[in-house]
């Protein structure tokens, strides 16, 4: 039988290359920060810089541009491997591949989920969003950019050398869920409740996410094999 | 008269060529690095230590001696960029796109230092950190201009075209930074201003303005000294190959 | 001469706000002067690139 | 002799154009095969079949002499495929294109130096691959055959942009391979000098 340390091998060669890569390229990180800093400063340019309307809609404009600035890093995650031939070696190795795949959405969130993590705390100040909510916003984050850059990794197989608007429209849909327990978590925690509840509703939701959507990046991507 | 006319214009062309600009940065940079030191830390000894406190906001005004100057200087590099922009469209100077490529994170640089203190500065005098007030958006929306600039640069692999198209933003952002500084004032009016704008500060004493003057002129001198400094850094890696690169850096 | 520099550095209370804003003039500033620096030396180390 | 993969007639079909028909080879453990075909006669078919992205054909292949015809990830056979693209990523350095591939994860940098000399490429150790030439470029591919020991190479066109120098250390690198009991299966344009059975295709029309 295989060794179990054959696949623990395999899973840390992708995270360790795919992360010297991204800190080699500092667009990769770069972009979903200034993306997320721009839609954010379009809210009060749009509707006026009144501290009591701001406030009162902090948590949800951080979180909607949370998820389009997370979804827009994810876009060519597989581009670059499919179009060099790396992403064969991951068939041809006997490893289970959706545990590669696992690796690589877990180096990118690593890589562009903390800038975003980082600039929602910047435009917490921008959109003077309630002091108590900023710990509840930073734990409901990480595990939403989580979710997101497994969705969007799904998004980007599908879509694999198609247009990259398709697979913000197939995937957008998905992240309703995530969407309204990040907020759900935001208001309780502005109005001083316990949000334990909904931390679990979505570490359950990533706990089936992580295996159940990286099988399925996998068939996305043998589609684009035969 | 002319003839000093005629020597600037000679040392514009020079400048033109990277080589003899990569000679003349070498050789003056200590020069310019000494001016800039004297001038930048003359104006802020004398705009901290000593001028007088103001009467409303105390010592906090003190601020007033970095972010005024980094907001002036992050436009006027704006503008800098633009005539590079245009020089590079026009004439196809090759020195030309690489100012523009070497200038931007400086200007980045100082507007993130007028953004910061500008927070700072808000913080004291009204509790919050940050006031969408008109100066600081519009300062906020150059620092997007700029980092528009940088990641495009740096999404291109062939330099010379990188170069294109940045001077082609660079040359629209000159032409769009005062627009949005009319519609920020213009929203700031719409939305009932907040009570105080930041640095409308009230007609300054001189022995508050002298220090201010020093203070812009010492961040200019700065400002050469860094721009000469990351030029050569630039000129050096773009031409690596090049004989004259080989013959003056490398020294073989 | 000390009591003069606790003033400076205190300014009744607002001392602080005054001088982390120098402080982060002088990082970016000398971010931006050190990275050329350090990409020239890169460069000189390498040597250029025939050999 | 022990066959390591035997392919019995073999028929695919490809978008409506029949590229393959009845083919029948063996590729003996420790030896070479060489398919020559030109452009279309599905040469890179053959190995992508072999490797399981393609499954829609008719005929059987066995691996290690089973009678019973199987997949490739199913055996425990060590295979190594190097496609048309070599995966070679610009932005990280030699030495690092040689770490990171699948089969120079865990071997000590020792052994990584000693290989990239043994191919010639010891003198770029450290510097980004985007700055070397695609000759210079192959030569980390090979070195990548030369990290771990396994049972199948399937190689796609291997002497493209190479010179006649880089042929000779495939050959070298080949020979020295099979002593240690690794097979070849190479795709090309044109029979190579390296001792193999040749199998030719022809492109479909002309037949």
């Amino acid at each position: 039988m295989k060794d179990r340390d054959d696949a623990l091998n395999w899973f840390m060669l992708v995270l360790r290359r795919d992360l010297t890569l991204s800190f080699r390229r500092s667009a990769t990180y770069i972009t979903p920060l200034i993306f997320f800093l721009i839609v954010v400063t379009f809210f009060p340019l749009a509707l006026g810089p009144s501290q009591s309307l701001l406030s009162s809609m902090a948590s949800g404009i951080i979180w909607i541009s949370a998820l389009l600035s997370s979804l827009l890093a994810v876009e060519g995650i597989f581009s670059e491997d499919y179009r060099d031939g790396t992403l064969d070696q991951y068939f041809v190795s006997s490893e289970p591949v959706f545990v590669l795949i696992f690796a690589k959405v877990l180096c990118h969130w690593l890589v562009c989920g903390a800038p975003i993590i980082l600039a929602s705390i910047i435009s917490s100040i921008f959109l003077y969003l309630p002091s108590g909510a900023l710990i509840a916003l930073i734990i409901s984050l990480l595990l939403g950019t989580l979710f997101m850059s497994l969705l969007g990794a799904l998004g980007a197989a599908l879509s694999l050398g198609k247009s990259a608007i398709l697979s913000a429209i197939i995937v957008l849909p998905f992240s309703i869920p995530t969407l309204l327990m990040g907020t759900a978590i935001m208001s309780a925690a502005i109005n001083q409740q316990d949000y334990s509840g909904f931390l679990l509703i979505m570490g359950a939701m990533l706990a089936i996410g992580i295996p159940g959507l990286c099988l399925l990046t996998v068939e996305a991507i043998l589609l684009n094999y035969e | 008269m002319n003839r000093i006319w005629s020597g600037i214009k000679n040392w514009l062309i020079a400048m033109g060529s990277p080589p003899l600009f990569y000679r003349w940065a070498t050789s003056s940079l200590p020069w310019l690095a000494g001016l800039a030191f004297l001038m930048f830390s003359a104006g802020l000894i004398w705009g901290i230590g000593f001028s007088p406190a103001d009467y409303k906001q105390g010592d906090v005004y003190r601020i007033i001696y970095i972010h005024v100057p980094s907001a002036i200087l992050a436009e006027s590099i704006y503008l800098l960029m633009a005539v590079g922009g245009f020089i590079s469209m026009v004439w196809r100077a090759k020195i030309a796109g690489m100012l523009i490529n070497s200038a931007a994170p400086l200007g980045a640089g100082f507007t993130l230092v007028a953004l910061v203190t500008g927070s700072i500065w808000g913080k004291p005098t009204w509790g919050t950190w940050w006031v969408w007030d008109a100066r600081l958006t519009s300062t906020l929306i150059l620092f997007f201009l700029y980092a528009a600039i940088i990641g495009l640069h740096s999404s291109i692999e062939n330099k010379t075209k990188a170069d294109r198209a940045v001077s082609i933003l660079a040359v629209l952002g000159v032409v769009i930074v005062p627009i949005i500084k009319k519609s920020v004032d213009w929203w700031q009016t719409l939305h009932q201003p907040s009570t105080f704008t930041l640095t409308s500060s009230p007609s300054m004493a001189p022995e508050m303005y002298l220090p201010l003057l020093v203070c812009v002129l010492g961040f200019y001198c700065l400002f050469v000294f860094m721009l000469s400094n990351s030029l050569r850094g630039e000129i050096i890696s773009r031409e690596r190959d090049k004989a004259w690169v080989k013959k003056q850096f490398f020294k073989q | 001469m000390l009591d003069s520099l606790q003033i400076l550095f205190l300014m009744d209370g607002n001392g602080p706000y005054v001088w982390s804003c120098l402080l982060i003039l002088i990082i970016v500033t000398g971010v931006n002067i050190i990275i050329p620096i350090i990409r020239l030396n890169k460069i000189s180390r390498e040597g250029n690139l025939e050999e | 002799m022990s066959n390591i993969l035997k392919v019995k007639n073999l028929n695919c079909q490809r978008s409506g154009k029949v590229v393959l028909q009845g083919l029948n080879f063996e590729v003996e453990a420790g030896k070479n095969v060489e398919i020559i075909g030109s452009n279309g006669s599905g040469k890179t078919t053959i190995l992508r079949l072999l490797l399981g992205f393609i499954n829609d054909y008719d005929g059987d292949i066995y691996w290690n002499d089973s009678e019973v015809p199987s997949k490739l990830q199913e055996k425990d056979i060590h295979c190594f495929y190097q496609g048309h693209q070599i995966g070679i990523k610009p932005l990280l350095t030699v030495y690092e294109n040689l770490k990171f591939s699948s089969s120079g994860f865990n071997s000590s940098e020792e052994e990584i130096t000693s290989v990239a000399n043994k191919v010639g490429i010891k003198t770029f150790l450290n510097r980004q691959s985007a700055s070397l030439s695609a000759g210079q470029k192959r030569r980390i591919a090979i070195g990548r055959w030369l990290l771990k020991d396994f049972n199948l190479y399937l190689i796609d066109e291997p002497f493209t942009t190479l010179d006649d120098e880089g042929v000779e250390l495939i050959k070298g690198v080949v020979t020295e391979l099979n002593n240690r009991g690794a097979s070849f299966l190479i795709t090309g344009h044109r029979p190579s000098e390296l001792n193999s059975k040749k199998i030719y295709l022809e492109v479909e029309n002309e037949r």
